[in-house]
């Protein structure tokens, strides 16, 4: 067995990694102060006062002290504050992606991952990311839940049916990481597990053009947007979707919503469920017509599209 | 105070104490049923939140009319449930028998009246499943979501009858027993303890009601 | 509580033999309402069901002895963590010490006759059995494959196996839970001796009413939540089908407002032992006698508050982490303040090394490893990476295996001469605990470095460089097979060979040490009266010999 | 036996009160109120089931233990939706 296979961490391949594994050592640090104390008097009191054989001593009867429940409760509650805001503060960080992140597509579906980049770029069961830019994985799933984890990021996230999840961090360590599925998802559930490959950037950009020219997602979904004729309205008797990606949309029923990842799926496949001010529900719903990676590719063209500022529309941060 | 009839059971020392026992574990089951409602409720309550169009607009689809008929209908079966008590206290057998004979009448006609609505809701194909034909013409509402407010309908509507038709059984028992006197002012636990459950019951469609029902703005 | 306190109207005649002599034909054990029966009856079927829950976690734990699959095919290994988890979970720990401990010493302890209500109580065995049955026979006839938490939509849409039956048998299984819980409820609050109030209470009985409270209130909602699960598996659509806008989480939230509480089902009872475990073996009132009885009942209820922390990774959102995680530390308070406290109690005691007394010192310490990586997993920056990796794995068999089932075995053995009127081989017992703790520890301590490492749960195949710990762990369980053998062996052996206990042999307090060994059918020759708090061990007082 | 007898009177009054309320949640529902439809209907049915409780019941003539235990189902119905809206209401 080689000496590799006794680690006691992963690799730390991102911004977040050194954060967790420093909350975890501080932590197991008080777990094994705590144990060996407590394990230590035990011990020490089993031995010391241990009966010897064959009388049947009563010890003096105790009946506690409130002064020593007052210390060992409100000792450990204050520490157990200060635990929580310190995980806290990392899952916050954790869960608020950087606007600039680059945002890569990610559907799981029993039991592959396909993955697909900006640059229109697809791969299934492997991921390659240039090294020290922020990564947004936008997660859904065509079935059961699955989870996208990568043990050397120190992060994962669900995969839902119906719904996008998000999953960000910035690789800061080239190399070959695995990937696996942690949410249990049937039979192959072990087999859903790939590489990720953190490369410098100017190797990723080889990558990137390697291999058969790519469309990119934004084209295809340009493309797209023309072949399910949706350009018959949108531009003329529709909403123009310039600028509408993270622009605060205002709803008919007064109400005002964050046109964010999740929002333009709705729009899309189930358009009546939330309709722009000004409009009626013409806009057909294109569920059950549009593959989840259509929907990905329509998805980057119209956030393409958002350069151009709708005049009504305040840039808000996620 | 205990005149007769009533068996003292082993493990208790008195009747007192079996009466306080039993009575204490019927409002613990009882309290165990309002989390087993409450698991519905909840899902009512997030789905009613993620979509409110489609409840509005499903409710609507339902009779306030018979609904609220329904409602009278229990609420009167309470009453005469509460009446059988009260005549059990007294050991007055006949009038015992007789409210307790109304309160299935009245429990039966409720179930019936549901019948009929749940009738409707097939042959307008509100059923869920491969039978749910209703497309949808009104803005922002998406009939998938409608079927989702059907779904919890049937259920919840279906687990309040089920525990009517079980409190109706137990009525039916009850009526029996009571009409070859078996009860008396001193025995009437049983009578007691299965109008708690009718009562509860009853609790439960006072609540269903307005949330399946009455959600608002039935004139506009 | 004037029930209780009221007079008596008459004491039974005693019954002339013990319990066990009542009757020996079949039918007299199938049909009795006696409570200490029903707890025997109870105990023959959870060993079953250790032994065979325990058997799949043998099979599977052979399998990941290589990366490769080679045992068995990932069908059959996702089958078997299914049924392992559930039948350790339901039809093992769950009843274990309520319904074999509980009910035969509830009654006992509070100086009662039985249970308030008896014939309820062997009805709640027969729907134990009855749910028993359903789930072996949806292993028998293939298997489930979803997992012992049955999330949706693999297992309302996607799975192929069983789950109707399993999740059937569950659900039935749930009111056997229910009507214990109730039973004990009622008996706790409407038959105690005179003279028991509750500051004088055991702090098993205590609880026991804590662990009732749970039974109650929480089984019910995962009752409707699988009949949800059942209906759309029929119907093929339903509440949580996400093609009719159902959310899928809603499911999870549903599961664990009922999953949460129930560990707790697990270790509060297993707790009510070790603190009579420690007391009795260190001869000594239980340091903070009212902060453990309390803190029982603190984390009952504050069990209810936490589910949320199952879900971190799931989707729900940031702020719901926040509040579920918040809520997860404040529950660690009331067992901290357990630990403390039999700590405290051996401080100074006159402290026996009997076998009991050696599984009870063995909780403490895994229970407290198990807990704080509890605190580890709440911390949500942790467990974004070690959710669903064999860390949570760790964490709880060191509470669940490593804390109750050692407390179970400890109770067993402190209240076996009560059950059987028999003695043990000492020696035996020692060193099958002794067993135990170094093969548990072997089994599930590399787990912890496991999980870190990212080795995801319910994997049947795994890339080769975790499997060195896989190794240990695997060697360890093989150790504590044997463990566990061990005192089935002895325990029935003493039944035939073993020496009369008496009716005290470790000179304890409690009512149930005051009367004969096996108790006779109602108990108590005369009913029992109270003058003082239980634990009272006072130099030179007569314990009671029968 | 330790039951309380309640006047037939009672009975009767709580039973029209009931049928009230029941007349007032069915016509105050037809009034465009927005979020108050619900609020309004809610309160009146929690009133409505306290009658029954209390009355029919004999909640309100029973001893304290069964009420506590009859707050416990509803308290915790409370914590399960709260706490599950603290999710749901900020995803
Ligand atoms: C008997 C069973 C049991 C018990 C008692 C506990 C107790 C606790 N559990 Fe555990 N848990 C499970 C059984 C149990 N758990 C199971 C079965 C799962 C996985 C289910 C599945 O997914 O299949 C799980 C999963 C689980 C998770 C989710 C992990 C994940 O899937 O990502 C979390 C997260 O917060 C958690 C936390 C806790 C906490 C904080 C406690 C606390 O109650 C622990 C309190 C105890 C202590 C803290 C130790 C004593 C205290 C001291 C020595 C003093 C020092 C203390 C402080 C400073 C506060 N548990
Ligand atoms: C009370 C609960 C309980 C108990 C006691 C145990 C006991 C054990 N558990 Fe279990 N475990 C769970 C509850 C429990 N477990 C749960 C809830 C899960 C999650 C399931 C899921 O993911 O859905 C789980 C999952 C789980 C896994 C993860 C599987 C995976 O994710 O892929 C592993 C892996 O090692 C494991 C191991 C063990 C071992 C080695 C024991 C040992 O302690 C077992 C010791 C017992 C024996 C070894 C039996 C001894 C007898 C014989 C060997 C003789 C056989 C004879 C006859 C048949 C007559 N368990
Ligand atoms: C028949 C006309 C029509 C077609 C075809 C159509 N749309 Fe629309 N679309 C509308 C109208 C009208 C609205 C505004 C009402 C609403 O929000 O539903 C809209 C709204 C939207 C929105 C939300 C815009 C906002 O401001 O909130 C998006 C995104 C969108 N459409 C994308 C598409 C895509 C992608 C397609 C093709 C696959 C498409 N639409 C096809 C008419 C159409
Ligand atoms: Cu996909 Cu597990
Ligand atoms: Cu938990």
């Amino acid at each position: 067995m080689n000496p590799e296979s006794f680690r006691f961490v992963p690799e730390q391949a991102s911004s977040i990694a050194g954060e967790v594994d420093l909350l975890y050592f501080c932590l197991l640090g008080f777990s094994a102060v705590l144990i060996l104390g407590i394990g230590g008097c035990i011990l020490y009191f089993a031995v010391r006062y241990r009966r010897k054989p064959g009388e049947v001593p009563t010890p003096k009867p105790v009946h506690g002290a409130l002064r020593l429940e007052l210390i060992w409760t409100i000792t450990p509650l204050v520490i157990a504050l200060g635990l929580f805001g310190w995980g806290a503060r990392i899952f916050i960080q954790e869960q608020t992606p950087p606007p600039d992140a680059m945002d890569v597509y990610v559907v799981g579906k029993q039991w592959m991952w396909k993955i697909q980049h900006p640059e229109g770029k697809r791969e299934i069961n492997e991921l390659h990311l240039p090294l020290g830019k922020p990564v947004r994985l936008i997660l859904t799933s065509m079935d059961v839940i699955h989870d996208f984890y990568v043990p050397a990021f120190r992060t994962k996230k669900d995969a839902l049916p119906g719904t996008y999840t998000q999953e960000w961090f910035t690789p800061t360590k080239v190399g070959k990481y695995h990937f696996f599925c942690s949410q249990y998802c049937g039979t192959e559930h072990s087999k859903m597990i790939g590489w990720v490959y953190v490369m410098e950037p100017v190797r990723y950009a080889e990558w990137l053009a390697s291999g058969t020219p790519d469309v990119p997602a934004a084209e295809a979904g340009a493309a797209l947007f023309h072949t399910f004729a949706c350009d018959t309205c949108h531009g003329q008797h529709g909403p123009t979707l310039a600028g509408l990606y993270r622009s605060n949309v205002k709803l008919s029923d007064g109400t005002v919503v964050f046109a964010d990842d999740n929002y333009l799926r709705n729009s899309i496949l189930q358009p009546s469920a939330q309709i722009a001010a000004g409009y009626t529900t013409v806009m057909p719903a294109y569920k059950g017509i549009l593959s989840e990676e259509q929907v990905i590719q329509l998805i980057a063209y119209i956030k393409s599209l958002a350069s151009a500022k709708r005049p009504e529309s305040t840039e808000v941060k996620p | 105070m205990a005149d007769s009839g009533a068996v003292l059971h082993e493990q208790f020392d008195d009747l007192a104490q079996q009466h306080s026992a039993v009575t204490l574990g019927m409002w613990a089951f009882l309290a165990t049923e309002v989390l087993f409602f409450g698991g519905l409720i909840l899902s009512y309550v997030v789905y009613r939140h993620a979509y409110p169009h489609e409840f509005q607009f499903a409710s609507h689809q339902l009779s306030v009319k018979l609904g609220t008929l329904n409602t009278a209908v229990l609420l009167c079966s309470s009453l005469s449930m509460a009446l059988a008590v009260h005549a059990a206290q007294f050991g007055a057998r006949k009038r015992l028998v007789f409210f307790l004979i109304v309160t299935m009448a009245l429990g039966a006609t409720f179930l019936t009246i549901k019948g009929f609505e749940w009738r409707t809701d097939w042959v307008d194909g509100f059923v869920p499943g491969s039978h749910f034909s209703f497309v949808s013409h009104t803005p922002r509402v998406d009939a998938r979501k409608v079927e989702l407010f059907f779904c919890l309908y049937f259920v919840m509507t279906g687990l309040h009858g089920l525990h009517m038709l079980i409190g109706i059984a137990l009525l039916g028992f009850l009526t029996v027993h009571a009409s070859r006197g078996k009860y008396s002012s001193g025995n009437f636990a049983p009578i007691e303890l299965t109008g708690l459950y009718w009562h509860f019951v009853d609790i439960v469609w006072i609540f269903l009601f307005p949330l399946l029902y009455l959600i608002g703005n039935h004139a506009a | 509580m004037s029930a209780t306190t009221a007079e008596r109207v008459a004491d039974y005649p005693p019954h002339p033999g013990t319990f066990v002599e009542e009757g020996y034909s079949l039918k007299s054990w199938l049909l009795t309402t006696d409570h200490k029966r029903i707890a025997i009856l109870y105990l023959l079927a959870i060993t079953f069901f250790f032994f065979l829950g325990g058997a799949a976690a043998v099979i599977f734990r052979l399998e990941l002895m290589t990366p490769q699959a080679d045992l068995v095919s990932n069908e059959t290994y996702n089958k078997l963590f299914t049924i392992h988890g559930v039948i350790m979970v339901w039809f093992f720990l769950i009843p274990s010490i309520p319904a074999v401990l509980g009910n035969f010493l509830v009654p006992l302890m509070i100086g009662a006759r039985d249970l308030a209500f008896p014939k309820l109580n062997l009805a709640s065995w027969y729907i134990y059995m009855f749910s028993a049955a359903l789930t072996i026979a949806s292993i028998v006839l293939g298997g489930v494959d979803t997992g012992w938490t049955f999330y949706t939509p693999y297992s309302s849409m996607f799975s192929n196996s069983h789950v109707m039956l399993a999740v059937i048998g569950i659900f039935i299984n749930g009111f056997s839970s229910i009507l214990t819980g109730l039973n004990f409820i009622v008996t706790i609050h409407r038959m105690r001796a005179p003279g028991l109030t509750w500051s004088r209470l055991p702090l098993f009985i205590w609880s026991m009413y804590a662990t009732s409270i749970v039974f109650v209130l929480a089984t019910p909602v995962l009752a409707i939540t699988l009949t949800m699960v059942g209906i759309e598996r029929v119907f093929h659509i339903g509440i949580f089908d996400p093609s009719i806008g159902g959310d899928p989480l809603l499911f999870q939230h549903l599961f664990w407002f009922y999953s949460h509480p129930a560990v707790y089902i697990m270790i509060l009872p297993a707790m009510g032992v070790v603190s009579e475990l420690i007391s009795c073996f260190s001869r000594r009132r239980p340091f903070g006698y009212s902060f453990i009885a309390l803190s029982s009942v603190a984390i009952a209820v504050l069990g209810f508050l936490v589910w949320g922390h199952h879900l971190f990774v799931s989707g729900q959102s940031m702020y719901g982490g926040l509040v579920f995680s918040l809520l997860s530390y404040l529950v660690a308070i009331p067992s901290a303040i357990k630990v403390f406290n039999w700590t405290a109690t051996l401080h100074r005691g006159s402290i026996a090394w009997d076998t009991p007394m050696l599984y009870a010192l063995g909780f403490i310490g895994l229970f407290t490893i198990g807990g704080l990586t509890g605190l580890l997993l709440a911390a949500l920056g942790i467990d974004v990476h070690v959710h669903d990796t064999y860390f949570v794995i760790a964490h709880f068999h060191y509470i669940m295996v490593g804390g109750a089932v050692m407390a179970y075995l400890g109770g067993i053995h402190y209240w076996w001469p009560k059950m059987s009127g028999k003695l043990y081989p000492e020696w035996w017992g020692r060193f099958s605990a002794l067993i135990i703790f170094v093969g548990f520890n072997l089994t599930f301590f590399p787990q912890f470095i496991l999980g870190y490492l990212g080795m995801p749960r319910r994997y049947h195949e795994y890339p080769p460089e975790f499997q060195i710990y896989h190794v240990m762990s695997t060697a360890g369980a093989s150790i504590l097979a044997v463990g566990y053998v061990l005192p089935l062996c002895y325990l029935l052996w003493s039944l035939k060979y073993g020496k009369p206990a008496g009716s005290n042999p470790w000179q304890a307090t409690g009512l149930e040490w005051q009367t004969h060994s096996p108790p006779k059918t109602h108990n108590f020759d005369v009913t029992p009266v109270v003058t003082d708090e239980a634990y009272t061990y006072v130099e030179g007082k007569e314990q009671f010999v029968g | 036996m330790a039951t309380h007898i309640v006047p037939l009177r009672t009975y009767i009054l709580v039973w029209v009160a009931l049928m009230i309320l029941l007349a007032l949640t069915v016509a105050l529902d037809s009034l465009d109120l927005g979020w108050g439809n619900t609020v309004v209907a809610m309160t009146i049915a929690v009133v409505k089931a306290l009658l029954v409780a209390c009355f029919f019941m004999h909640l309100y003539y029973g001893e304290k233990l069964t009420r506590v235990f009859a707050a416990a189902g509803i308290f915790w119905l409370f914590i399960m939706i709260t706490l599950a809206l603290c999710d749901f209401t900020t995803r």
